[in-house]
């Protein structure tokens, strides 16, 4: 059985982690119990935009990379704490575009060490990412030059979803950059609102939306477990609190008042566990 | 992936006695109408609603046969395959026309998306450079948007390229920048010259205006015979049956993927 | 409005056709029609593996190029008209590898010339195949040797699917090669059990497993579309008449019997037009 | 992936009283079963039920933890993201085992599923070299099967190279062959000496008849200190308990893939 802390407990200081964007099932509850447990030195990819998370891991210091096509809190504005750390040189900034960062885990999806993309040539990005190469049409078919960026092989994929089996298979309905990003992943970790006791894959209308057990490592329920974002068909985003959020966020000092309310102060994702809610199971074969 | 969403307050065009002053957005909306209608395909990106609106508008003027897809929404949402599918769908040649922002756009349509500064120093950052790296090589149609209409944003040279307004010979590159609309005034781009083409003035603005405010050199409209130098025209005035179009069937659509905007924009008169 | 025999015309002599592996819900009613229009000098591109469609196009005569991993009637064991026509030297064979056409569709998915793939190195196959192309690791970092392969873009992708609905979208479940196959093609035509007065992408359940008609050229309706071979959850695969069928067409002669009963003699798809079965949607948007 | 799946009728070892014979497909089921126990990720292709049988009991003997994934049917099946998901799967190192079959295997474990003659003049064609020339490049432990142990099959060198048996140094790869199970014997392959090693006979078969059916030269096993000529042992009967495990639970297990095969193999007694 796991829960959100022993899910924490299994990304390591230093990890190269992945996260999907807002509007597709960011594990809030986990991010905080990452910052609970203090963990640091992240390489953080944000597949390929970064909000609210990315923000609360750069401001609580867990952050020592970023690559990332653009890290924002969408309708609410900037993202404050990204944008000083920036500003006051305290990221490796890793500068990426949102089909590079996919094509990059696509590389590792399939196994091999790069992938080719077109566009690109001319960005100041390019010239910016060492580990980027120009070539000219390899097949030497008058191509052109062609961008050729090294496979990107997370750590840690995690997510939140709404549901999980008995199986440790877990929905992702349409939301397949979180099968990319976990069949790129050493490690998947998801939190989910509730284990339905059942069998996804049996039943073909459910098998479409599932992610096979065979890429998750370890399962936890977390109810509301991505609040303040929304949840498909479970709850809407709270765009009042992240408003309130981006302004107490713009000064260090507020930022530190808000994880020490939010976050450090046990109440919110503690109450699921007073309630039962945040047991968990781990599957068998995770990789 | 367009920035502040209010156009110039200076536009307060005339309406048909009995209807509603047309409002800037509107205005806006319906500027960019006319450089998208007959497409097959128009893509939206995230937090564009101004960019929507006249995607949608647009395709009901056109009748059947457009498609007008927004990501991040439920509706008009046709993608399936991930976020990486309005990419690939970009990089099959399947998407016609795209909207591109810019913290600050150059006279060679390089934009910038990511902070001013000397990268990797940054001075003030923005998000990022988002997909425009790649939906500006392989969109046919792309349009820039510039609500302020600024020197702040209509830079000499952009400080970063997020995406270059051109690409030498040998590069392959179906897509790029074909306009500029802003709170002022729309411009076409062309890219063997690598200038900006004034093409008309909003209503009450001025071509003094627009110089003032343009920190890059561009060229007037051509004349009668295709010449350099020809009139400056003002931008035609939304006609009525659009506004009405927008004011009804498109207000109530946009709404389903930008409630708020809706809401705000749309919903005093609706 | 469309049919089968307007879908049919809608594959022109020459074309680079794709067609999906038998689990995979394989347009049997269409093919017939292609073949009762003599469609000619196909360049056929089994995804990956062909079975009984490959055979009867390849011994209607429909097939001048062959791209493919296998050609197989499973069970009832090898492909008659296939094998023959190798042997007689009556194909131009491009032999692959199941993932090399996977890998060379993903290209054309995402705009690319080439996509790399592991293995293969050493493997006959790649000898043989003057458009893959070995390269020393472009990135400079030691990988090896490793296969670039070209895209592969074909003209026209078909399938049969159990349900499109009335937007133009259809139904592909978990069979996700139909997806790649559609996003590749430059034009997708499908034929269906039945058209559904909904819109898939209303609903995140049906989201999932639905290919948007964004990449739909044309449907069609055909009852048991997919027989004699399978269709999930509609009928099963009818193995004795395939094993017959690898009987009958061990010759010539037997082949040309069971073209003329099958397929030439309007009885079987021609009944489903009578009894208003076959009637269709064109999709607004097709590429 | 592997052709006829009867293995060679002359095996008819004892069984215990009161217990109907051990079937050739049954003895055959269990030397790949031994293989593979304790294994992480057993993936078994198409039309393979003994492999799937065998995969399936090392499972159950394993006790937890261990998946096997059966491709095509309803049943074992894990893939969802279409055709290519087993390869990248396999690329991604998260199948453990796999197994291939050849129409022709050579004394360096170079497999030809294709077809017989000088490419591409083929005189006799197979169907085609499916997924090998990958899987066998990244499965660490991939198991030939080769029911039908004869010259025909296991020669010298194949017409045709589906997919190498071992490659040069500089070429990744992760995996290779590391068993040959035929209706004979069980044999081990070394890459390093590119060579086959018996490892044992099957009951009632003799170390002559494998010569003498075998295309090309191997090793004997190991003697009792490492070195070379050891005696041949005979290859164990199944265990009276995985037989058991084998003809209910297992036997229930792949009908739901293979219903024919199961009905045919084990249904009698079950």
């Amino acid at each position: 059985m796991e829960d959100l802390e022993s899910l924490a407990a299994r990304v390591p200081d230093g990890a190269l982690l992945a996260l999907a964007p807002e509007y597709s099932w960011v594990p809030m509850a986990l991010i905080r119990a990452l910052i609970r447990r203090r963990v640091k030195d992240l390489h953080l990819l944000t597949v390929p935009i970064g909000g609210l998370a990315a923000d609360l891991l750069i401001g609580a210091g867990a952050v020592k990379t970023l690559e990332s096509a653009a890290v924002s809190l969408g309708e609410a504005g900037p993202a404050p704490r990204f944008s000083e750390a920036v500003e006051g040189g305290a990221l490796d900034m890793r500068d990426s575009t949102c089909p590079a960062i996919h094509t990059a885990l696509q590389a590792s999806e399939k196994g091999v060490d790069f992938m080719p993309l077109g566009g690109l040539v001319g960005s100041d990005l390019v010239d910016n990412r060492d580990d980027w190469k120009v070539v000219d049409d390899p097949l030497g078919q008058g191509g052109g030059p062609v961008v050729l960026l090294p496979a990107i092989k997370p750590d840690v994929t995690v997510f939140h979803s709404p549901r999980a089996d008995t199986e440790g298979n877990v929905w992702i309905g349409r939301r397949r950059e979180l099968v990319t990003m976990a069949h790129a992943a050493a490690a998947t970790l998801v939190t989910v609102e509730a284990v339905e006791d059942r069998d996804f894959l049996d039943d073909e209308a459910t098998a479409a939306g599932t992610l096979s057990g065979l890429y998750v490592t370890a399962i936890a329920v977390a109810e509301g477990g991505a609040r303040p974002l929304g949840l498909t068909g479970h709850y809407e985003r709270d765009t009042d609190y992240i408003r309130a959020y981006a302004e107490e966020a713009k000064t260090g000092d507020g930022f530190k008042r808000y994880l020490d309310r939010e976050v450090f102060a046990e109440t919110g994702d503690e109450t699921e566990t007073e309630t039962g809610a945040e047991t968990g199971t781990e599957t068998g074969a995770g990789s | 992936m367009s920035k502040a969403e209010t156009a110039s307050s200076k536009i307060s065009p005339k309406t048909s006695p009995g209807e509603p002053a047309t409002t800037p957005e509107e205005f806006i909306i319906c500027v960019m109408a006319r450089l998208l209608e007959g497409l097959g395909h128009v893509s939206v990106g995230a937090l564009s609603p101004i960019p929507g609106c006249a995607a949608l508008l647009a395709r009901e003027v056109s009748g059947a046969g457009g498609r007008v897809s927004i990501i991040h929404g439920d509706a008009n949402n046709p993608y399936t395959d991930g976020g990486r599918e309005i990419f690939d769908c970009a990089g099959q040649g399947r998407i016609d026309a795209f909207f591109l922002g810019g913290a600050q756009i150059d006279g060679e349509a390089n934009i910038n998306l990511l902070g001013l500064g000397s990268y990797p120093k940054i001075d003030k950052r923005f998000p990022g450079s988002f997909g425009s790296a790649f939906m500006y090589f392989t969109v046919p149609k792309v349009i820039l948007f510039a609500p302020e209409h600024s020197r702040r944003v209509l830079v000499e040279r952009v400080d970063f390229i997020s995406a270059p307004g051109t690409s030498p010979p040998g590069v392959r590159r179906p897509g790029g920048p074909k306009a500029l609309v802003t709170g002022l005034c729309l411009m076409s781009f062309e890219a063997g010259k690598k200038r900006f083409r004034l093409q008309s003035v909003h209503p009450g603005h001025t071509l003094e205006e627009i110089r003032d405010n343009t920190g890059f050199d561009f060229d007037l409209p051509r004349g009668e015979g295709g010449g350099e130098g020809g009139a400056v025209p003002v931008t035609p005035e939304p006609e009525a049956e659009k506004l009405q179009m927008l004011r009804s069937t498109i207000a109530a659509e946009i709404a389903k993927t930008y409630p708020d905007f809706a809401a705000r924009v749309f919903q005093p008169r609706a």
